[in-house]
């Protein structure tokens, strides 16, 4: 298992990198893709059956799809995106290594809780035993996540959803449409 | 290195990245696609000290993270996608009208 | 001091604070198409307002004791913060010129066109405010009134105001929040020190009245409250926000800016100053009765030589408040008793002042005194009625200006014999600068061409000018119907100041006959009963 | 509030009756006030209406004054307590003792006459109901200062004549001159009535009353510097309403109203009212010497200075303005001598015939079509008879020609000054005083005579058609003249009697024990010649060698100089305004400009602005960029690591 862990661990890093610095939002998005999927590898390499079949269903299967549909509808991925100014790279880059300094350190050094202490009984990642708390435990939060998601595809409905404007002009089923006249017009 | 430090780890670089990720990039997309990650390495420093410490829970909050991180996908295209609309870019350099 | 609440069940006050909301309600239902109905309804509810006050007073028992139709209900239990009201002979009054000031601007709204309804709900709010800010007993409802009538004012200034009515908004917004808002941190003090002291947060004021203060935290605290009422009031270096507010708010706003809202800076030194900070109020008295008196010259020449006819009676204004404050200072029965009649007189002569600058402005559109002479002929029952509120203002005898402004100078001659010669020219700059305005519109030639269309005072304006007309000899012929409501509180207020002069007395003025040196002790005064009395209905004595 | 005061007196009756003294004028000027607007052909009844209530105050007077008596204090009358505060309780009350009972006897009187005389004046002014009106209410606020119980209804009444003095100077506002003349004297009467009040201050907090029969007991419990203080803090007032130096630059401006009023307000009654005021507090300036001795002064100066002026004046009513000013001067000499009886005979005397004197005028001037230069008079005596006799009269009364009534007031008063010791700063004056007096009166002879001769003797120099007034203005004119001739010679020592409580000892023994006294006798001798010699001058100029004058002036500079100093009044007035108005109005527009809108709005503005910058700062820190807001956030976020991990 450490075998894996340490193989997969460096894919998911490479993948990342690639998600952050690929110049293309598609090619992104293909990278982010490979990320999710090597995380779920670790889910399941943890144990967390559960966990891992929903990372391959819900973000790699419908986030990650619905991200592309939006990249590819918008025409975004024309060519390599710009970055902020050199700037704001700088300073990004060092804040960030400084974060992630810290955050090392702070693993490394400060962990309150003995390291290998852990009871890792198969039970933990067991769906059934996730699927029991979830309805009991934690119903009501359960439930108020189903009104989240409710919520969520009301409010993106409404805010997709403008007829009056088109959602780019000269492009799209109208224009296309408008031109299909134009021709006619042209050829009567 | 132990397994629960190996993740928590590697959480962190995750996260770091995503961070950069959502400072450095411009493409509102690329950066949305960067606070998914940061919100995966979190998933997996959670599933990590749920293992650590036998607690499903830990689990469970996984669940409701990806839930919202769902809804945040519906809601945060969509907004993505009328944001285009009005500007005809989803540069975060275009879209500034927030600008004091 | 003990302050001892007269608790009643019927929530009298509380009711008579709140009815102008029904008026907002009453307007708000009106459809905007409709100015008149909307009018009948602000004046409906700002009758039965002025009715409820009404009531109020003529239940209101001369001698009792402590605060009348007191109320307390628990507001925010956790941060020790109560919902108090309650009147005594100082804020009766007060409550009574709001009421009827309130109604006499909502029945003058003709000149308003745009927005009818916002302005009349503002006006009504405001009143709300006003009412809330005299009942108040706890410091932080007190704070929350204070506050709340900005807003309204503010709106009032902003929306319906003259040509540079923002600036002016502004200025009075953010002046008066300056020093409100360093008042909201001694507030806060006070309410940790009472925790500190006696084991729970309090903003009541009859529980501040027992802090054992240091003298420099007293004087502290004192100046923050002082600089927030002082810019109300407003006393000498920070009254400059005062003209332009005067000058650029509609007139209803300005009515209500003199006649009401001036008076709540000098209301809260007297409400809060004097029983929390006696010390301090001693210490200060020397420092307000010198920019009292600066005030008045100053207010005066100043106003002498305006052109503009707003802005003379806005300048006035400071001059007349520097008798209140002067009378204030002088710590003593007559100047006390004097300045709160003269805060009324005032809001009576004043706000007719500005109502009568508001008949010519809504006829002409134009303040300035060039533009008018000769009037005299034209408009007589104008001339007639402006002459009289003049002479109000001057502080003629028998017009209700002079007992106000005579008490206040008797009291500051004890206090200062030549801080009280000095403030006696403001008697006579009053006469100088007043009647040259009534002059330079009144009379002289009268220019056909250009005022030709000027007509007199309509019923309506006429209507309005009628109770204020008549308070003005009421109070000028018997003054004594109010004097008799105010004393027992001033005397209780001295009574509380007496005995906390710093170190030494201010030098004697003279060594012989000095029977009038001593007030004499008020046989009302209470003696140990620092609880609150809570009395049920049969105990009260109507 | 007991509405019938004190009813345990005995007097009802009177006590009641005395309230309607002033409540009639009141009840008419209401009357008047509200008919305002009444129809053309119905305004002369104003007049009528106005005149009848003054005569029923009259009346009244009458019969209460009759039934004084002996006592000290005959009436008395509370109407309510006005307002207390503390110790200090003021009663709106009114009471009549003799002093009081005279001076009521000559305001609803000679006012009733002058009420009379107006209707006939001012029958073709249109608003003769407001003119009535305001006379009305003149009167009323003129007995209250004479009636009142106590300092402040007497500054009721002090303000409420100043205000009908301004209303009525003021009457035809059309002519600015005349609403600044009115303004005017309300300003300036205003300095006095600052001092006035202070005075009532000092009385106050240290007697413990403003009543004046309790004052009159306990003024003599005053630190003498007190006393001093008081007197001349009161005397500010009488000096602003008596017009004496150096407020009295308002009353020859106040001609500008009409001629009743002048005879009226500003020569019997109103300014007399600051004579009244300190022979009402005698008990007090008797124990202030060095108050009086100013006092004194004062009113010698004045004399003289308005004597002088008056020599020079031409218009007909300014001559008769400054003559009220100087013979103002001599009741307040005879003050200063502590002769207040004499003060208030000289008063009567002078209401008589400076009242007549005016009416007169007024009825030349009507004559004349309101012309007032006595250059353009003449000879009327021919075209006027009945105006020129009372005139004549009364010129005699006041030039103190033998046995007319300012001969005996004026000779009391040169009298008094004379034998009483005046002590300013501790030299005796009183012989510098007497003689400045007596040279007042040759002056007073000379140009009193030089206008009865301008404007009755000669040829007639104008244009219209004189003609004699109706009887309306004539009657009141020849009624006044008799008194004027008559009253010192007949009514004159018990007057003083009368009088005795406000007297000094030695000059209550009577004109007939006095004549006895060899000085005194030489004096009364000294003062006959020298108004003969006056007269007799003036008429040998005015009458005789009319073109002297002119030549006089033509050969000497210094004659020159003299008369246009006389004639521009010393320029005073100028003075006044370069020396304290100019000033103030640049303190006024320099405290506006500089110290307000510069200095305290500049600070004010200042800090906005400067809070305004900051705000630009931080303005430009909101890019409106989500990655710059994010960097922000999380430089914040590592900085709350760091101080996580550290601590």
């Amino acid at each position: 298992m450490i075998v894996a862990m340490w193989i997969f661990g460096v894919l998911t890093v490479l993948s990342a990198l690639g998600v952050v610095f690929a110049p293309r939002p598609l090619h992104s998005a293909l990278w982010l893709v490979g990320t999710l999927f090597f995380l779920a590898v670790h889910f399941a390499l943890m144990g967390a059956d559960f966990i891992a079949a929903l990372q391959v269903v819900v973000y790699a299967g419908a986030i990650m799809v619905l991200v592309v549909f939006v990249i590819m509808l918008l025409g975004l991925d024309e060519g390599p995106t710009q970055n902020q100014s050199r700037l704001t790279l700088y300073s990004g880059a060092i804040f960030c290594g400084l974060f992630l300094g810290l955050l090392l350190f702070a693993f490394t050094h400060q962990l309150s809780f003995p390291i290998g202490s852990g009871v890792s009984n198969g039970s933990v990642g067991d769906p059934r035993e996730v699927g029991r708390v979830l309805v009991t435990d934690f119903l009501y939060a359960f439930e108020v996540i189903a009104l989240l998601l409710f919520a969520a595809i009301i409010g993106a409905v409404l805010l997709a959803n403008d007829r009056k404007r088109p959602l780019m002009p000269g492009r799209g089923l109208k224009a296309v449409q408008g031109s299909a006249n134009d021709a006619a017009s042209v050829e009567a | 290195m132990e397994v629960t430090q190996f993740y928590l780890v590697l959480g962190a670089v995750l996260f770091t990245l995503g961070t950069l990720g959502v400072l450095i990039r411009r493409n509102t997309i690329v950066i949305f696609m960067c606070i998914e990650l940061m919100l995966n390495s979190v998933n997996l420093t959670m599933v990590a000290l749920s293992r650590q410490f036998g607690e499903v829970s830990g689990q469970v909050f996984v669940f409701f993270v990806m839930a919202v991180a769902a809804a945040e996908a519906a809601v945060g295209l969509a907004i993505i996608m009328t944001a285009f609309r009005n500007y005809h870019s989803v540069r975060t350099t275009d879209v500034h009208d927030l600008a004091g | 001091m003990p302050i001892e609440l007269q608790i009643e069940g019927s929530r009298l006050l509380t009711l008579t604070m709140l009815s102008p909301l029904l008026g907002v309600l009453l307007v708000g239902l009106v459809p905007a198409t409709q100015p008149g109905r909307a009018r009948g309804a602000a004046i409906l509810s700002a009758s039965i307002t002025f009715l409820l006050s009404f009531n109020v007073l003529s239940r209101f028992v001369t001698h009792g004791r402590g605060f009348q139709f007191a109320e307390r209900v628990e507001w925010l239990p956790a941060l020790g913060i109560d919902y108090i009201l309650g009147i005594d002979g100082i804020s009766l009054w007060l409550i009574v010129l709001t009421t009827l000031l309130t109604l006499l601007v909502v029945i003058a709204s003709t000149s308003i066109h745009e927005k009818l309804r916002a302005y009349l709900a503002s006006m009504l709010f405001l009143e709300v405010g006003m009412l809330g800010a005299f009942m108040a007993l706890d410091a932080l409802t007190f704070y929350v009134f204070w506050e709340l009538m900005l807003v309204p004012m503010y709106f009032l200034i902003g929306i319906w105001g003259g040509s540079r009515r923002i600036y002016a908004a502004l200025k009075f917004f953010l002046y008066t929040a300056f020093g409100s808002l360093l008042m909201l941190v001694a507030i806060v003090y006070l309410a940790f020190a009472h925790q500190d002291q006696f084991g729970e947060v309090s903003f009541f004021l009859g529980d501040w009245v027992n802090l054992q203060l240091s003298v420099r935290e007293e004087l502290l605290l004192f100046s923050a409250f002082a600089l927030a009422f002082a810019i109300k009031v407003p006393v000498f270096p920070f009254h400059t926000w005062l003209p332009d507010a005067h000058v650029e708010a509609p007139t209803g706003g300005s009515v209500i800016l003199a006649g009401v809202l001036l008076k709540m800076g000098l209301y809260g030194l007297i409400r809060f100053g004097i029983p929390v900070f006696p010390f301090a109020t001693h210490a200060a008295a020397p420092t307000f009765a010198v920019l009292g008196v600066i005030g008045i010259v100053f207010g005066a020449l100043v106003a002498w030589m305006q052109t503009d006819i707003k802005k003379l009676v806005a300048y006035s204004s400071v001059s007349h408040l520097g008798f209140c404050v002067l009378g204030y200072a002088a710590i003593n029965i007559q100047g006390m008793q004097g300045s709160i009649l003269q805060m009324l007189n005032h809001g009576v002569s004043t706000a007719a002042l500005f109502f009568l600058v508001g008949v010519v402005y809504d006829r002409k559109h134009t303040r300035l005194c060039a533009d008018y002479g000769g009037l005299a002929r034209k408009t007589p029952v104008f001339a007639f009625v402006f002459l009289v509120f003049t002479l109000s203002s001057v502080g003629l005898p028998l017009t209700n200006g002079f007992v106000g402004e005579f008490l206040i100078l008797l009291g500051s001659f004890q206090f200062s014999p030549v801080l009280a010669a000095v403030a006696v020219t403001g008697v006579i700059f009053g006469a100088m600068y007043m009647l040259s305005l009534y002059r330079r519109i009144m009379f002289g030639p009268f220019d056909e061409a250009k005022n030709g269309d000027l007509t007199d005072l309509t019923m309506r304006e006429r209507l309005v000018f009628a109770p204020l007309f008549a308070l003005v000899f009421v109070i000028g012929l018997y003054p004594q119907f109010i004097l008799d409501d105010i004393a027992p509180p001033s005397r209780r207020l001295l009574e509380h100041l007496r005995g906390k002069e710093p170190a030494q007395a201010p030098a004697a003025l003279e060594d012989g006959v000095q029977s009038a040196r001593s007030v004499t002790a008020p046989a009302d005064t209470d003696t140990v009963d620092y609880a609150i009395r809570v009395r049920t209905e049969e105990g009260v004595q109507g | 509030m007991n509405i019938l005061g004190s009813t345990l007196t005995g007097q009802v009756t009177e006590n009641l009756l005395l309230v309607l003294i002033p409540l009639f004028p009141l009840v008419g000027a209401a009357l008047l006030g509200v008919a305002v607007g009444i129809r053309e052909d119905r305004r002369w009844q104003a007049g009528w209406a106005a005149t009848l209530f003054a005569v029923c105050s009259f009346v009244v007077t009458v019969k209460l004054f009759l039934g004084i008596g002996d006592a000290q204090e005959a009436f008395r009358y509370t109407a309510w307590r006005w307002f207390e505060s503390g110790q200090l309780s003021v009663a709106l009350a009114l009471r009549m003792d003799r002093l009081a009972g005279v001076m009521t006897l000559v305001v609803t009187g000679v006012g009733s006459l002058i009420h009379l005389y107006a209707i006939g004046y001012m029958h073709e002014d249109e608003s003769r109901p407001r003119f009535f009106c305001y006379l009305n209410l003149f009167l009323f606020a003129m007995l209250l200062l004479v009636l009142g119980e106590n300092l402040l209804v007497m500054f009721v009444g002090w303000e409420g004549v100043g205000l009908c003095s301004y209303l009525l100077i003021g009457f035809w506002y059309r002519e600015m001159p005349n609403a600044d003349a009115g303004q005017k004297a309300f300003v300036v009467n205003r300095i006095g009535d600052a001092g006035f009040l202070l005075g009532i201050f000092v009385l106050f907090w240290n007697l413990g009353t403003v009543s004046f029969p309790e004052l009159q007991g306990l003024v003599g419990q005053l630190p003498p510097y007190l006393a001093e203080t008081a007197a001349l803090l009161l005397f500010v007032g009488a000096v602003g309403k008596s017009a004496q130096i150096p407020l009295f630059v308002w009353l020859p401006d106040a001609m500008a109203g009409p001629t009743p009023v002048s005879a009226l307000i500003h020569a019997a009654t109103m300014v007399t009212a600051g004579v009244y005021m300190v022979t009402r507090l005698g008990a007090l300036y008797v124990l202030a010497p060095t108050a009086l001795a100013v006092i004194a002064v004062v009113g010698t100066a004045t004399a003289l200075l308005a004597a002088t002026i008056a020599l020079a004046q031409n218009d007909i009513k300014k001559v008769l303005a400054y003559s009220t000013v100087s013979q103002l001067g001599y009741m307040f000499m005879a003050l200063g001598a502590a002769a207040f009886s004499n003060g208030i005979y000289h008063v009567v005397t002078h209401a008589f015939f400076k009242a007549c004197l005016f009416m007169a005028a007024g009825s030349v001037i009507v004559g004349c079509h309101h012309e007032q230069d006595m250059r353009h008079y003449g000879g009327l005596r021919k075209s006027m008879p009945l105006t020129f006799l009372a005139y004549l009269a009364a010129t005699y009364a006041i030039t103190g020609l033998p046995f007319g009534a300012g001969f005996f007031s004026k000779d009391a008063i040169l009298w008094a000054v004379y034998s009483h010791e005046i002590v300013l700063f501790g030299t005796p004056i009183n012989r510098v005083l007497w003689g400045v007096g007596l040279f007042t009166a040759f002056l007073t002879a000379f140009y009193m005579t030089r206008s009865l001769m301008m404007t009755f003797f000669g040829e007639y120099r104008g244009h219209e058609h004189p003609h004699e007034s109706p009887w309306t203005m004539t009657t009141p004119i020849l009624i006044l003249a008799v008194p004027s001739l008559a009253f010192g010679f007949l009514f004159g020592e018990e007057f003083l009697h009368f009088l005795a409580a406000w007297g000094r000892e030695d000059l209550n023994v009577g004109h007939a024990v006095l004549a006895e006294n060899a000085t005194y006798h030489l004096l009364e001798m000294i003062s006959m010649g020298i108004a003969v010699a006056g007269v007799a001058l003036a008429a040998f100029i005015y009458g005789l060698q009319p073109r002297l004058v002119d030549s006089l002036l033509r050969a000497a500079a210094v004659c020159r100089g003299v008369h246009r100093a006389l004639l521009n009044k010393w320029w005073i007035d100028e003075l006044y305004d370069a020396l304290i108005v100019a000033p103030l109005r640049k303190v006024s527009a320099v405290l506006f400009s500089v110290l307000d809108r510069a200095l305290i709005d500049g600070t004010v503005n200042g800090t906005a602005l400067f809070m305004a910058a900051n705000g630009e700062i931080v303005r430009r820190m909101h890019t409106g960029r989500v990655s710059s807001y994010a960097m922000v956030l999380f430089a914040g976020t590592i900085a709350a690591i760091i101080f996580w991990i550290v601590l």
